[in-house]
């Protein structure tokens, strides 16, 4: 059925795109598997010859997690590598980081950040956010957690910019419905050596939930503190950061803790055929929350080129919306997929592993579930969930 | 109030036996090892090994991945430091920085950036008059305790201890004097070591196993030891106290996330009070 | 064994590039003491370094006692009955005294309470003082600590590096005796002196370095009356 | 106690350009200084001896600020300078060496001597940028002194040579050369002639005495050697146990059976 | 490439600023700074907040950082006055840790973690793209050279003596007369000028900074810099910060030859390799590729 899949015309110029993921640093958990979607996209495209009858050329490089190294990367992959767009970027302070230098070459970029200042900060409509909002988060969280009874919570957050405009949402969601907020939110540093204190301080009131919105590594340092101190309350944080690996680190301590994520369409096509592609098994919890979004990105990047016609990144930005937004089109749940459909001169909408894929006009990404999930005998059961409704 | 003296204190175990380490290290080679982060990485994976991986009890995993830790921490010194010894002491710091990155980042190699945890469920604290204890945390303060005191007895009273002083006091008339200064050193990096893997461990069972595990304890491990005073065994051990101490009081003033920033704070101010650092001794040349 | 107990032989050291000490041949017979003089900056310490083995040797060769040391390292040296007390940094600061003549008896633990006994005897003001840290030792006390302990073991071959400097008229004169007694005993010494009239009134021979090499090697009262060195050296001349 | 001698000396020396008094110090248990009391007058070469721990240069260390006194006070030049930091003294007159030569390693013999200078206007931030030629001038003048006084303490082949690498009796001559090189009118040199071959001391002696006579420079030494003493000092000034034991001429002084027991033995 | 060599110089010469004032307060007069971030991060922030919040022109904006970190480094000379070389080292390492977390706590001011954008540049807007690299290297190589001729002059000058010998024996440099804490503030205060100057190119360069530039990664660049150059010597450093970037962003082109790495293990042996070169390096050139130069009077 590819009658017209086009080969690779020889000697036509590579369309060269750059990923630039957390490989180490604090995004280090989640880097690596972006990185390998994107290659892994790139690859298929190419075997399967290519977009617009050129070979997509990739090229990978480490933000470090750290604005001050990503930059210098995103220098050489815009001036050295000159590609279209720059994928993958995770961390806020990285995606903002980068975006003055990427606005004045024109390159798209396209991540899972957070931060509310993006589609602000994002004036020529090249920047494409694969992840909700952190107020949404906090707002879907709280919403999820309501229902489950809490009168009283106490707020702490890792000290970053994901988790601060969360912890604003969740507050005021709690209060509008009638519940309370015993502390005066605050936020710690990771990297500390003790969390000791801050946890002394947040289970001060004994409040009867806390929430936790916080990254893997300094969560799981905490939850052993809390755990340790005796605390009988109920922990709520992020699913990002109670991953398999947190709950391997912490074994059965982990049992009765909630979290809340903006989840893959579980059981979508698109997220099936990721597990797949990604060597996973389906266990019914979410997997590569980041690693999905990181095919997605690729995805609807190639596609727009495609529909494009063109490399022109004004052009593929516009294509974007085209291939991914709006009802009415042929759904298709691959790059390659995609492809075929719009060769055959079809209208298509994207959907994708980590959502449906749909933009609002500011490039940020709309339809995304939310699911509360507990760990019980160390396994994610889900308790409630939030479907996105169009 | 007990609770945070509590809670100081275990932080003050966890960095004190590294921070004498550290602060043997300093005075026996003259430079500030910032390499300890690598090695406390490079023991809390080594344990892992054992102790998940291999499935052994985590005591006897512990005993494996200090031995391990001592060993490449010695051959670190043979082939990084042994050649530099001339070296200027901040050159030595940055080479030392390189190496932890190294170590590091060769930690992620083979066991990449996730999160891990030993074979040891977590317990509940024991409570009493108002204050919580876990039983992981009472053995972290027995060993460090028991580190000091083994650490001072070495020094004191041994052969090896009086060579290690006399070597770290001056080098060449201590090979003058008939000292196997090669072989001190050798035992030095072994020691020390072995406390680094020790810390591995604890550190891994307070925080979590992952890269950087080392390096966030660096700083107060640094601190605390040169606010012990250099060379000194107590002093490091001291010097810990104070700088949880310092972490824990600071909270109750100024939003948490100003804790290591007032830590330093209290360190400057007590430093100029007396600025040979807690046992150091003042030292008057004529 | 009738040889000599040090024999040195076209001995040449130095630190960067250039040997500072060059071409120096000269033997110490058993039981004997030898003083070199010279001005300020002749090697005179470089070469006593490289026969301590702290400074290493680029040609030429040490023989103590027919073993050939040459090329050893300091600790080794120390082994085989050398003992050297350096001119400068010649205590542990940080250590006290007590510890610093423990740490001289290192090689022989055995005879450690005599030993410093005798030494205390010697320099009462070191029993005083044992409890104190060196480094806080006034100038004089620490060269009586650096003299002490090499007196805490039995050398076969005892360098010493100016060991009078910086000594109240009435410790040198007493330090000197003590070599004497030392030596009488069967070590053999070789001392570097300013205080040549001193110096080398114990002694059996003496050496003039100048410019890293051996100017003159002389029984001790030749050179004493010889009016040249009296004039380069010694500042006897008016 | 010194009859006719003692009125003679008050009359060879000038006013008291520095005077101690009732200086105590202690480190921990020992009694360093212990009422100290000393005079130095104008225009002398005053010689302070005293056993080893005596505590000699324990009052060199409180005289130039290096560490302060328990009690007692400190006069120079009519002003009470108890507890001044060290960097006040030299532009007052006063200047000192180190027993133990405390060079400055990574500075050449030559730059070793020129740093030495007071108030050199290359050595503030502004003229250096704003007066390039007055500095190089003043440079100039201080290269031509700095190379006389290194012909002086034979280091001239040295000038180049960075001081860590010199020998210690080199060092000592650097010491005292850098004393030599400030135009104070009172300079402490703590044992200038230990290490020092006697030869070149008695060179060095000479440049003392020219010093004294020519330009009315004091100086207050400490030495162990008697025969420099005897040659240059006039009074000698003995301390024991932190204070002063007698004062007088060199030859009243060796005769003085409580210095012979306490310091000289049977020697001198 | 071009534009990517143009950046990279560019960045070259940020380093080259920040390590010739490490230079002046620790190669030359010793005085150990490990809160080089900090006083970046001052510079930076001064200069951003002062042109996108006050509304200061530019070029205003990008010269009152120097002066604070001037001020900011006098206040850290005079809190440390009497400490030795070791605890300096920590009070100037808490020093840029406090810098780091006020700009990071404090985001009523400074945005905290979201980070500032700063839209304001020099000659802003009247140069395209290409022209506006150019420019801006040009802008960042004179701010070198005056940088690099202020601390060789200081160097060669008599003021220069003083400060090595501090370095070498403070107490001997008192009791020469020289007013030692007089000389400690105004080193630590101009190097703390220049860092500030630095951090303000490097904000207006890179157009939106936030706490996490300021880690103290960065602090560690610009030693190895100082160090791989030569301490003492500021040609040597200038070099040396040429090498060390060479080493950061050379090791990038590392996945072009070896694609069959993924991307963790590549990013993890990249860092691996810039250790290992940074320690041999070290190893044979122990004073840095240009050791400090004996001074030579031949007037
Ligand atoms: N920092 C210190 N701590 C403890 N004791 C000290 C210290 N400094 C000096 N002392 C003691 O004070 C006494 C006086 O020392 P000082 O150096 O002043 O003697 P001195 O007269 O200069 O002797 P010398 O002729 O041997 O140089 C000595 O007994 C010495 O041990
Ligand atoms: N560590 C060193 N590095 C380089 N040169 C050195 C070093 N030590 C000594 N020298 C040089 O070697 C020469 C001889 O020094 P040495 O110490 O042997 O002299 P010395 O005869 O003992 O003099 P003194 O009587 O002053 O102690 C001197 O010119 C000195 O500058
Ligand atoms: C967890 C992610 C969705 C958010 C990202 N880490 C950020 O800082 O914005
Ligand atoms: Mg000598
Ligand atoms: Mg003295």
């Amino acid at each position: 059925a590819t009658a017209i899949a086009p080969k690779l015309v020889l000697g036509a110029d590579p369309i060269n795109v750059g990923s630039l993921t957390p490989n180490t640093g604090g995004g280090g958990p989640f880097g690596p598997n972006i990185a390998a979607a994107h290659r892994r996209v790139v690859e298929e495209v190419n075997a399967a010859g290519g977009v617009l009858g050129r070979e997509v050329q990739l090229t990978q490089e480490n933000s470090e997690t750290n604005p001050e190294t990503a930059v210098r990367a995103a220098d050489k992959l815009i001036n050295v590598n000159q590609v279209i767009g720059i994928l993958g970027t995770w961390s806020s302070s990285v995606t903002l980081g980068i975006m003055p230098k990427c606005q004045e070459a024109g390159v798209i970029q396209m991540c899972t950040s957070s931060s509310a200042d993006i589609p602000a900060k994002d004036e020529k409509g090249l920047v494409f956010n694969f992840q909700a909002l952190s107020p949404v988060w906090g707002d879907a969280i709280a919403d999820l957690a309501l229902r489950r009874g809490f009168k009283t919570f106490s707020l702490m957050a890792l000290n970053n910019d994901f988790t601060g405009s969360m912890i604003d949402a969740f507050a005021a969601k709690v209060k509008a419905k009638g519940a309370q907020v015993i502390n005066e939110p605050f936020f710690y540093n990771g990297g500390q050596s003790s969390y000791r204190t801050e946890v002394e301080q947040l289970i001060a009131g004994d409040p009867e939930a806390v929430f936790i919105p916080a990254y893997v590594t300094d969560f799981t340092a905490v939850y052993k503190e809390i755990f340790r101190s005796g605390y009988e309350g109920q922990v709520i944080s992020v699913s990002i950061a109670t991953g398999d690996k947190f709950k391997e680190a912490v074994g059965e301590a982990a049992n009765g803790l909630l979290h809340g994520v903006p989840v893959p369409p579980i059981g979508s096509k698109a997220y099936a055929m990721y597990l797949q592609e990604a060597g996973l098994e389906d266990t019914g919890e979410v997997q590569h929350p980041f690693g999905t979004a990181g095919r997605d990105q690729m995805s609807s990047l190639l596609l727009a080129v495609e529909k494009a016609g063109s490399t022109d990144t004004a052009k593929v930005a516009k294509a974007i919306w085209e291939v991914t937004t709006g009802p009415g089109k042929k759904e298709v749940f691959s790059v390659l997929e995609g492809l075929e459909a719009i060769r055959a001169g079809e209208e298509i909408n994207y959907s994708g592993a980590s959502s449906s894929v749909e933009f609002d006009n500011e490039g940020m990404v709309l339809g995304r579930d939310f699911q509360l999930t507990e760990v019980q005998d160390g396994k994610d059961v889900v308790v409630e969930r939030l479907e996105f409704k169009g | 109030m007990g609770q945070v003296l509590i809670n100081a204190l275990v932080n003050a175990a966890l960095i004190g036996p590294p921070a004498v380490a550290f602060s043997m290290l300093f005075g026996i080679l003259r430079f500030p090892n910032f390499a300890i982060g690598g090695y406390i990485t490079v023991g809390a994976f080594a344990v892992f090994a054992f102790n998940v991986t291999l499935g052994l009890p985590l005591v006897l995993a512990t005993l494996l991945g200090m031995a391990v830790t001592g060993a490449l921490v010695w051959l670190s010194d043979e082939i990084v430091f042994k050649p530099m010894r001339e070296h200027s002491p901040i050159t030595l710091l940055i080479v030392s920085i390189a190496l932890t990155l190294i170590l590091e980042q060769g930690v992620r190699l083979f066991w990449g950036a996730d999160v891990r945890g030993f074979d040891l469920p977590l317990t509940r604290p024991m409570k009493f008059a108002g204050m919580r204890i876990t039983v992981e945390q009472v053995w972290i303060i027995g060993l460090a305790l028991a580190v000091a005191s083994l650490t001072h007895a070495i020094l004191r009273y041994t052969r090896i201890g009086k060579a290690m002083r006399a070597t770290s006091d001056n080098f060449m008339l201590a090979q003058v004097r008939g000292i196997n200064t090669g072989r001190v050193i050798a035992f030095t990096w072994l020691y020390c070591g072995a406390l680094f893997g020790l810390t591995g461990t604890l550190g891994g069972l307070d925080l979590v196993i992952e890269p950087l595990l080392g390096w966030n304890l660096t700083i107060p491990i640094f601190a605390a030891a040169i606010l012990g005073g250099i060379g000194s065994a107590y002093g490091a051990m001291l010097g810990a106290l104070l700088v949880g101490i310092a972490e824990e009081l600071t909270v109750l003033v100024l939003p948490s996330t100003y804790k290591v920033g007032v830590g330093f704070i209290i360190i400057a101010l007590l430093l100029l009070l007396r600025p040979q650092g807690l046992f150091g001794e003042a030292q008057i040349k004529k | 064994m009738t040889g000599p107990l040090l024999a040195v032989e076209g001995l040449c050291a130095g630190y960067g590039k250039g040997d500072i000490i060059k071409d120096v041949t000269f033997e110490l017979s058993a039981g004997s003491i030898t003083t070199i003089i010279g001005p300020n900056g002749a090697g005179k310490s470089t070469l006593i370094k490289t026969l301590a083995g702290v400074v290493r040797p680029r040609i030429g060769s040490v023989r103590v006692d027919g073993d050939d040391l040459t090329g050893m390292v300091a600790n080794r040296m120390a082994a085989h009955g050398v003992a050297y007390v350096p001119q400068e940094a010649n205590v542990f600061r940080t250590l006290t005294v007590q510890e610093n003549l423990e740490m001289g008896a290192w090689t022989a633990t055995d005879t450690r309470h005599e030993r410093m006994e005798h030494v205390f005897e010697l320099f009462p003001v070191l029993q005083e003082r044992s409890a104190v840290r060196a480094g806080n030792l006034s100038g004089g006390q620490r060269q009586m600590a650096a003299f002490g302990m090499a007196m805490m073991v039995a050398p076969r071959l005892l360098l010493l590096d100016e060991p009078s400097a910086g000594l109240s008229p009435k410790m040198v004169g007493q330090m000197f005796e003590t070599v004497r007694r030392v030596n009488e005993t069967g070590v053999g010494v070789l001392m570097v002196e300013q205080n040549a009239i001193q110096g080398l009134g114990i002694a059996d021979r003496g050496i003039v370095m100048a410019a890293g090499e051996i100017k003159l090697n002389l029984p001790a009262s030749e050179l004493l009356d010889n009016a040249e060195v009296g004039e380069l050296y010694l500042g006897t001349r008016q | 106690m010194f009859g006719a001698d003692g009125a003679a000396l008050q009359n060879a020396g000038g006013d008291a350009i520095l005077s101690v008094s009732g200086l105590q110090k202690a480190f921990g248990g020992v009694q360093a200084l212990s009422g100290m009391d000393l005079e130095v007058r104008r225009g002398t070469v005053t010689g302070l001896i005293g056993p080893n721990g005596a505590g000699k240069s324990t009052l060199f260390n409180c005289m130039s600020g290096v560490i302060p006194p328990d009690s007692g006070e400190v006069h120079a030049f009519g002003r009470n300078i108890t507890g001044w930091p060290s960097h006040r003294l030299a532009p007052l007159g006063v200047v000192r060496t180190f027993q133990l030569s405390r060079e400055l390693g990574r500075l050449t013999c030559l730059e070793n001597l020129m740093l030495a200078p007071l108030a050199q206007l290359g050595e503030r931030l502004l003229p250096i940028f704003l007066q390039p030629g007055a500095v190089a001038r003043e440079e100039r003048a201080l290269y031509a002194k700095a190379c006389e006084v290194l012909e002086f303490a034979r280091l001239a082949d040295l000038r180049d040579e960075y001081a860590e690498n010199l020998s210690g009796g080199q060092k000592k001559l650097l010491e005292l050369a850098r004393a030599l090189m400030l135009d104070c009118e009172l300079i402490l040199l703590d044992e200038p002639g230990a290490g020092v071959n006697p030869a070149l001391m008695k060179t060095l002696e000479e440049i003392i005495i020219t010093l004294n006579r020519d330009q009315g420079r004091t100086f207050l030494i400490v030495e162990h050697d008697m025969d420099i003493i005897a040659r240059l000092c006039d009074p000698v000034i003995v301390m024991t146990e932190g204070r002063k034991l007698t004062e007088g001429p060199f030859d009243l002084v060796r005769r003085d059976p409580t210095v012979i027991e306490a310091y000289l033995g049977g020697v001198a | 490439m071009t534009f990517y060599f143009v950046s990279i110089a560019t960045y070259v010469g940020f380093f080259m600023i920040m390590a010739l004032a490490l230079n002046l307060q620790w190669g030359m007069t010793g005085m150990v700074n490990f809160g080089v971030a900090g006083f970046y991060a001052i510079g930076a922030y001064t200069s951003g907040l002062l042109s996108v919040k006050a509304g200061w022109p530019v070029e205003w904006a990008m010269l009152a950082a120097p002066v604070m970190g001037l001020i900011w480094g006098a206040a850290v000379a005079l809190l440390s006055i009497r400490l030795r070389e070791d605890f300096l080292a920590i009070v100037t390492l808490g020093f840029g840790e406090i810098v780091r977390l006020f700009v990071l706590n404090e985001d009523w001011l400074t945005e905290g973690p979201r980070g500032l954008r700063i839209d304001a540049r020099p000659l802003g807007g009247m140069l395209d793209r290409d022209q506006y690299a150019y420019f801006y290297l040009a802008l960042v190589a004179v701010t070198v050279l005056i940088i690099f001729l202020i601390s060789e002059r200081i160097r060669r000058s008599p003021y220069g003596r003083v400060l090595r010998a501090i370095r070498e024996d403070d107490v001997v440099a008192g009791v020469l007369g020289k007013v030692v804490l007089r000389y400690r503030i105004q080193v630590f205060a101009l190097g703390g000028a220049f860092m500030g100057l630095g951090g303000a190119l490097y904000a207006h360069y890179v157009q939106n900074i936030s706490p996490d530039v300021f880690m103290p990664m960065v602090a560690i660049f610009i030693w190895m810099s100082v160090i791989v150059g030569g301490a003492g010597n500021n040609k040597g450093l200038l070099i040396g910060a040429g090498v060390v970037m060479a080493l950061l962003e050379g090791t990038r082109f590392l996945g072009d030859f070896m694609i069959w790495l993924d991307a963790e293990k590549l990013s993890a042996l990249r860092i691996i390799l810039i250790g290992v070169l940074l320690i041999v390096v070290l190893r044979l050139r122990p004073r840095g590729l240009m050791p400090e130069e004996k001074f030579r009077y031949n007037p």
